[in-house]
């Protein structure tokens, strides 16, 4: 009873921010659309006992990535008339595909085969077990490979987003500092001797 | 020995605790807080306080509407009007102070050629609403015939520095 | 051209310039006291010391730059260790009686002394001796003085030798006990003294009516054109804040000097006089109220609308905009100063410039008071007389021109047709005749050989003629312009270019007034009496006030009071008691506008004050009345558009408004060649003509409005009315109270006498107690 | 009884939102981006209901990598986009039509 | 459940709620107290003292200063997200407290076993916090945003850059604490470190815990890390447009922030509830965990009495090239120390999961 209140509640509030996040005309109400969408994304995973991804969520994508969304449109001057030109232009297209799309999903899903007679076992994955633990050590075993493959290019996004944005401004004079600490004496003092 | 003592310094955060150790110190010391309206400190006699127009030994304003102070007046505090008096003397009909605007600098006091503008050592004068702090002419002249004493006594007293 | 070398710089000047000039033109820094570009040079300041090297040969003294002229090859040199000392100790000398009270010297921040003082001076004098004691002078209403100032450059004794004429101020003694003085105590009796305290380098001579209520750094300065005369001074309006603290000439103006009454008329700005917020039967009330009431005054009535030409040409188009939209039957009329409004049309301007009639061979005043009427002309005339240059005069007075006249006459103002016939005669005699003439002498048979002077004017080889007050006033004033056209015609002075007839206008735009209105043959007076004889229903002044100024105050009189009246404008006057409602209008100061002075010159008035109170430039009160009225468009809603609209009917302004004319450029002249009127031979059945005088202090509503411009009025007036003792002796009477009669009935008035008016003539002053009498042309007199 | 299918329904509504919100902004890149993280999101639930329910924890793996991922494409893709406004002051895709950096 | 069930257990959580908000509330209005105090000790100061006996009833006046006073908004700002964000701003702040367990209790003997005094009991809870405490920048970046100023904007961009590295840092040190309790529970952390302060992880981890409290203090941006504030260049920063009521929000916010990171830092690395020596177990947990927890809040003040700003560029490198090396660094050595045979019997005196 709870659980499908509760179910409703996150579905439906993910769905109303997922249509906030493109119909908003303030980017910056788009990002906060999309932040409320997955705090409720995050409840439907509590709802699927899959606690340690739903903080996730929060954790990796409300706690950085969409801070990132953030800082971006805040630190770019966007001409908000201008980037809704043509709004409507594409509209018809656009809802017809995702319109079909949405059907064909709905009809898979609705179609009995994922209903919950047919799938085996219904029910929650063992309260007692540590979900956390239990990812943990899959992810260690099974699929180290993956994870290890994930990490490396996380370190590929991260050097990359540095080259690509890094950039050293020719008329702001920079303090190097290690320079200046490491300078010996010999770079700055020249002896010579005087004749007398 | 240099490398170990580099070490345990940068690594114990020796230097941030030697930081704390001497504001540690001072929370223990005695507290030389003057409280205020009890206790006071004494004042130079080069205090800018609230100002005063003067008059001279015959009771007669000093101020002759030179408008040097209104010129000098960096924040614009000072307004003065100014016409012929009967006598034929350049007098103010209007000196007004908005003291909500002035900065204390003591810039008048030093504009004036005739030392009728002075700043006093009174800095209690504040109010319940902003307007008290809009002194026009007669407000400061009675300023400057209240505490002449202490206007004068202060002139003398830096007279040797001028 | 002389080319010399200043700080080692090479620069060429025209020969005979003096080196201190080369100096100013070349923007080289020299100090000077006495020196003034437009007096002569006195060379008593010495400050203006400059070192010279001639033929390599370095002169052993420094020498006055003021009065050195340039010589081909000169060095000279304005910074040397030896000029600085010399400067020092002159600067010691001047002011060693000097008093230190620059707080309270109204001259303190914007005084030479002062500044030459900070950069030339030392701090200490060796001068311990007792100081001069001097007395300070009355100078009048305008000037005061405090002359322990001095440092005697006699600038001032130079203006009053050579710019007004009057030589009142002079130097008396030699050596430490020289001093200024003025010679008549009490006043400075020129129209032109106000310059005076401009003139002075130091603060002995202030301006009285602003003396101690301002500093120089405290005022905002606006440039604006000045509008109480057709010459249009430039001016530099000083303010603080809002409030107008004095008027002064603009160094870059066209004119070196502005008179009295330009200067200060400021304070009508803030008199009780203004008006500053609608009034509906003198009760302040708000815009929508006012306009509310004027709909109802004005709309589909019959409505006479007598406007002033003083407003901006914005002003004047917004008029006729206004007139077109809502008010078409509307009867138009401007000119106060002319009784005959037949085929000359409209004001036509001056054909020559200022400048060109100074130069021109000979000039003639015709019948105008020019040192009232345009005090500015007078003085040009005035130093080209000091020139040498010829100067003639023919009017009913001997008007006080403080110059010398090569020839005078003395005529009444029915003899005008006569003069003209005369030098007509005469032209015909030598075989410069022109086709109309015989037609003009066969109406007049009379001759007066006051136009002999004229003819021989006539034929030099540039001729200027003022033609003034006394011939537009006259009942036959179309013909004698007429005549006067065929006169020049016949001397070759008629065609364009080498035209010489300047008809002195009432005002400032009045030469644009025809272009806006086009022909408008109705003169005030008329107007007047048809709102009297009940044709119109209602009456709309535009900054006029017939009352006051003009030839109908009689008429305006009757009428005032009966008839619903809207008056616009920035000052009351007078007709506020009759006025049903008064809408305010902004003055000359507080609008950016485009004026057209006499000769045609652009003045442009910016950076406006900001406006007192409620009102208005006068383009958007008629927009809004016009809207009011239910225009079924605005015809304006900015400045811009209204320009625009102003160049429909001025196709020339469109390059004034573009910014792309300059100094030289000048409104076209256009003349009537159509208008032959012939005279008429009336002999008029009265004995004496009636010459109203214009006052230079009285005339116009907004020298009215000024106190301090009336304070003067007083202390320079005559008598109200004054004639020739031997008129008076032929009528015989005496001097006292005495009944003229005139055609609208008797009036008893006190008659002054004068010996320097012409018989026959009762002279009458506007603005005094027979003033209403203007609206007369001839009376008779007789013993109470 | 909440059951698988509802969350698939959830997850079809929000991949569909994303792709209306593709063709919608066609100006806006940030906007675009932030669609593709719908989409993504709607596809984690997918992963997530189904390992839930099947009971096997594979799906919340790939539902860890496919955070992993999206995380570096954002960080990566904001750069670009940081990098491309630098040079160009505009993020509108038109923009986006020349290869010279 | 039935009717009387749902409303008896809203009712429990209402009141648990208000037990920890309302002390957290009142303690932020003391803490600034103290810091005045503190402070002006520090400076040879009285601090001050004249609202009260001591200047006890300074907050309340300041508090009701605060809330009389007039809150302006300015007139090109984002209207909903200018008020918004203070309350974007507080509510993390707080609900991060949900999960922090205060102590143990059977509640005078009523339970049999002791029950954790916490709102919620995640086994995830350290992740919780983790993740709550990381949606404190939006507050700071959306007023930033939303007050149209460039100072607000500026102070913005720095509160979020310094949040988001310090952020990592944290996380990697309470990696190290992970490594050693096994859970990431909270109370199991503080069941890790029963028996007596030599069992506290601030001895085996005690550069990550200075790496954590050092991370706390810019995480709080408090001085030395207060550059978001930055009154000389930046005037206030993020809250520069803010006045009254949600001024105060911002810096209840704030001290809340303070409080749970001090009370982290005591349940991480200093034993929770725990007595130093076990035979001081006679004290309740909850004064233990609270003591602790006010010892870090006078050294943060002390910090702040003591320490001159950062410059922006040195903090960042702290975050990035000190901290962030440093405690991968010690992931490394304690994994290295866990699976290593002999070094293993060193650290499993600290790993009870084994």
């Amino acid at each position: 009873m709870i659980e499908a209140f509760f179910f409703y509640v996150f579905a439906l509030m993910s769905v109303v921010a997922g249509a906030g996040v493109i119909l908003a005309r303030n980017t910056m109400f788009s990002v906060m659309w999309l932040i409320f969408c997955f705090f409720n994304a995050a409840g439907l995973f509590f709802m699927l006992d899959a606690e340690f991804l739903g903080i996730i969520l929060i954790l990796v994508y409300v706690g950085a990535v969409m801070v990132l969304f953030m800082f971006v449109v805040m630190m770019l001057e966007l001409n908000k008339a201008k980037l809704r030109e043509g709004f409507l232009q594409y509209l018809p297209t656009g809802g017809m595909i995702a319109f079909i799309l949405m059907i064909e999903f709905i009809a898979a899903a609705s179609s009995g085969v994922f209903s919950n007679e047919a799938i085996m076992a219904v029910g929650h994955l063992g309260k007692e077990v540590n979900n956390t633990v239990e990812i943990g050590k899959m992810l260690y075993t099974q699929y180290l490979l993956g994870f290890e493959v994930a990490a490396i290019i996380l370190l590929v996004a991260l050097v990359g987003a540095i080259v690509l944005t890094l950039r050293t401004r020719d008329d702001v004079k920079y303090q190097n500092i290690s320079r200046q600490v490491n300078v010996r004496k010999e770079d700055r003092m020249k002896i010579v001797k005087v004749k007398l | 020995m240099g490398l170990l003592q580099k070490a345990s310094k940068t690594w114990l955060l020796l230097e941030l605790v030697k930081g704390l150790a001497v504001t540690g110190r001072y929370f223990f010391q005695k507290k030389i807080t003057i409280e205020y309206p009890e206790e006071r400190t004494p004042l130079s006699p080069r205090f800018r306080g609230l100002h005063a127009l003067r008059r001279n030994e015959h009771g007669e304003e000093r101020c002759i509407a030179c408008k040097l102070c209104e010129a000098v007046c960096p924040a614009m505090a000072i307004t003065i009007e100014s016409e012929e008096r009967d006598d034929g003397s350049r007098r103010t009909t209007r000196y007004d102070i908005d003291l909500s605007k002035c900065i204390y600098c003591g810039l008048c006091q030093e504009a004036c050629p005739v030392d009728a503008i002075v700043e006093t050592q009174i800095f209690e004068y504040g109010g319940e609403t902003r307007d008290v702090l809009f002194y026009d002419k007669k407000m400061l002249l009675e300023v400057g015939d209240r505490y002449e004493a202490q206007i004068a006594r202060n002139i003398k007293a830096d007279a040797p520095y001028c | 051209m002389t080319t010399l070398f200043i700080n080692d710089q090479e620069v060429s000047v025209p020969a005979n310039t003096s080196i201190l000039e080369a100096c100013r033109q070349h923007d080289v820094d020299v100090p000077y006291f006495c020196y003034h570009p437009e007096l002569k040079v006195a060379a008593n300041c010495r400050m203006c010391l400059v070192e010279i090297e001639m033929n390599g040969k370095r002169l052993p003294n420094p020498v006055a730059s003021c009065c050195t002229p340039v010589n081909e090859g000169m060095k000279v040199r304005t910074q040397t260790d030896m000029l600085k000392k010399d400067r020092k100790m002159i600067m010691e000398y001047l002011l060693i009686h000097h008093p230190l009270d620059c707080p309270v010297c109204d001259q303190g921040g914007d005084c030479k002394l002062q500044d030459y003082t900070m950069e030339h001076s030392t701090s200490h004098g060796r001068y311990l001796e007792p100081k001069r004691r001097t007395e300070d002078k009355n100078l009048g209403p305008f000037v005061s003085t405090c002359m322990t100032r001095c440092i005697h450059c006699t600038r001032c004794v130079r203006f009053a030798e050579e710019v007004s004429g009057t030589g009142d101020m002079g130097v008396l003694n030699r050596g430490d006990h020289m001093r200024i003085d003025s010679i008549v105590e009490g006043c400075l009796s020129s129209e032109l003294s106000g310059n005076l305290a401009e003139l002075c380098p130091v603060g002995a001579l202030l301006d009285k009516p602003s003396n101690n209520q301002s500093r120089p750094w405290e005022l905002t300065r606006h440039h604006s054109t000045c509008t109480q005369c057709p010459q249009g001074c430039d001016i530099i309006i000083e303010s603080r804040d809002d409030e107008v603290i004095r008027i002064k000439h603009d160094p870059n103006g066209a004119e070196a000097w502005i008179c009295d009454r330009g200067r200060f008329v400021y304070d009508a700005f803030r008199s009780n006089d203004r008006l500053l917020s609608p009034r509906i039967a003198g009760n302040d009330t708000d815009w929508a109220t006012a306009i509310k009431k004027s709909v109802g005054i004005l709309k589909g009535k019959r409505v006479g609308i007598i406007f002033s030409p003083f407003w901006s040409v914005e002003g004047l188009t917004a008029i006729r905009l206004m007139h077109d939209a809502v008010m078409h039957d509307a009867q138009v009329a401007f000119d106060l100063h002319r009784r005959d409004i037949r085929a000359f049309a409209f004001e036509e301007g001056m054909a020559m410039s200022s400048a060109a009639i100074e130069a021109a061979d000979e000039v003639v005043i015709l019948g105008s008071d020019l040192r009232q009427r345009l005090p500015m002309l007078m003085q040009r005339l005035r130093r080209r007389v000091n020139k040498g240059q010829t100067l003639t005069r023919i009017g009913a007075m001997n008007y006080r021109t403080n110059t010398k006249l090569n020839k005078d006459a003395l005529i009444r103002p029915r003899d005008w047709p006569a003069v003209i016939a005369s030098a007509m005669q005469q032209l015909m005699g030598i075989n410069k005749g022109a086709t109309g003439m015989e037609a003009w002498l066969k109406n007049i048979t009379d001759r007066h050989e006051a136009g002999k002077l004229l003819a021989d004017a006539l034929l030099a080889d540039s001729c200027a003629l003022l033609v003034g007050e006394e011939i537009r006033a006259h009942d036959d004033a179309a013909a004698l312009i007429h005549g006067i056209d065929l006169l020049m015609r016949a001397t070759g002075h008629g065609e364009a270019g080498s035209d010489g007839r300047n008809l002195i206008p009432e005002g400032m735009n009045a030469s644009v007034l025809s272009a806006v209105f086009g022909d408008v043959r109705v003169s005030a007076g008329d107007l007047l009496q048809a709102a009297e004889r009940g044709e119109l229903d209602a009456l709309m002044l535009i900054g006029s006030d017939p009352l006051g100024d003009g030839l109908f105050p009689m008429e305006a009189r009757r009428v005032l009071g009966k008839i619903p009246l809207v008056q616009v404008g920035a000052i009351a006057g007078e007709i506020a008691k009759f006025a049903d409602v008064q809408l305010p209008a902004a003055s000359y100061a507080e609008v950016d506008g485009t004026f057209i002075n006499m000769e045609g010159v652009v003045r442009m008035a910016d950076k406006p004050l900001r406006s007192l109170g409620e009102e208005r430039p006068l383009w958007k009160v008629m927009m809004r009345l016009t809207d009011a009225m239910g225009a079924s468009k605005t015809p304006v809603v900015s400045l811009p558009e209204l320009r625009t609209e102003a160049t429909r009917f001025l196709p020339s302004l469109a390059d004034v408004f573009a910014g792309k004319i300059d100094a030289n450029w000048r409104m076209p002249v256009a003349r009537n060649k159509h208008a032959t009127v012939l005279p008429v031979n009336v002999r008029p059945v009265m004995a004496l003509d009636i010459v109203s005088r214009f006052s230079l202090y009285r005339e116009g509503a907004w020298a009215r409005a000024s106190a301090l411009l009336c304070e003067a009025g007083k202390l320079f007036c005559m008598a109200d009315v004054l004639v020739h003792p031997q008129t008076l002796k032929d009528l015989g009477l005496d001097e006292g109270a005495c009944v003229i009669r005139t055609a609208s009935g008797e009036y008893t008035h006190h008659i002054g006498v004068r010996d320097d008016v012409a018989q026959g003539v009762l002279f009458i002053a506007k603005r005094g107690a027979a003033g209403d009498l203007s609206s007369e042309s001839v009376a008779n007199m007789r013993r109470v | 009884m909440i059951g698988l299918t509802h969350y698939l329904i959830v997850a079809a509504a929000l991949f569909s939102l994303g792709v209306i919100g593709l063709f919608l902004n066609r100006k806006n890149v940030i906007v675009i981006l932030m669609c593709i993280e719908l989409i993504l999101l709607a596809v984690n639930i997918n992963f997530v209901a189904f390992s839930h329910y099947l009971q096997d924890l594979s799906g919340q793996i790939f539902v860890f990598f496919v955070l992993t991922v999206a995380a570096s494409e954002i960080a990566v893709g904001l750069a670009i986009l940081v990098a491309f406004y630098r040079t160009r002051r505009s993020i509108e895709i038109e923009d986006m039509n020349s290869l010279q950096g | 459940m039935d009717g009387l069930d749902i409303a008896v257990t809203t009712l429990l959580w209402v009141l648990e709620i208000l037990a920890i908000a309302v002390p957290v509330a009142l303690s932020v209005a003391y803490i600034t107290y103290a810091e005045r105090r503190v402070i002006g000790f520090m400076q040879a100061r009285k601090g001050c003292n004249r609202v009260g006996p001591h200047g006890l009833l300074q907050p309340l006046a300041d508090g009701l200063k605060l809330f009389l006073k007039e809150t302006i908004i300015p007139a090109k700002a984002n209207k909903f997200l200018f008020v918004a964000a203070p309350v974007i701003a507080l509510t993390p702040a707080l609900i991060a407290f949900a999960v922090v367990p205060f102590g143990e209790t059977r509640l005078f003997g009523l339970w049999d076993t002791p029950h954790v005094m916490s709102i919620a009991h995640l086994n995830v809870g350290i992740l919780y916090v983790m993740a709550i405490s990381s949606l404190a920048v939006y507050g700071v970046l959306l007023a930033g945003w939303a007050s149209n100023s460039k100072y607000a904007l500026l102070g913005a961009v720095r509160a979020t850059c310094q949040m988001v590295s310090y952020e990592i840092a944290m996380g990697f040190s309470l990696v190290c604490v992970l490594m050693l309790a096994g859970t990431m529970d909270l109370s199991g952390i503080v069941h890790a470190q029963e028996g007596g302060f030599w069992h506290w992880y601030i001895i085996p981890l005690f550069p990550m815990f200075l790496v954590y409290f050092i991370s706390g203090c810019a995480e709080t941006n408090r001085t030395p890390f207060d550059l978001v504030e930055g009154d000389a260049e930046l005037v206030a920063g993020h809250i520069v447009e803010y006045s009254g009521m949600w001024f105060a929000t911002f810096s209840l916010a704030e001290y809340a922030a303070l409080i749970l990171i001090s009370l982290m830092t005591s349940i991480l690395f200093l034993g929770g509830w725990y007595a130093p020596f076990p035979f001081l177990d006679f004290i309740p947990g909850t004064f233990w965990l609270l003591g602790k927890a006010a010892f870090f809040i006078f050294v943060f003040i002390w910090f702040r009495a003591t320490f001159p700003r950062y410059r922006y560029d040195q903090m960042m490198r702290l975050g990035w090239k000190v901290f962030l090396p440093w405690t991968l660094a010690w992931i490394a050595v304690i994994g290295i120390f866990t699976y290593t045979p002999g070094l293993q019997d060193l650290i499993a005196f600290y790993q009870p999961w084994r």
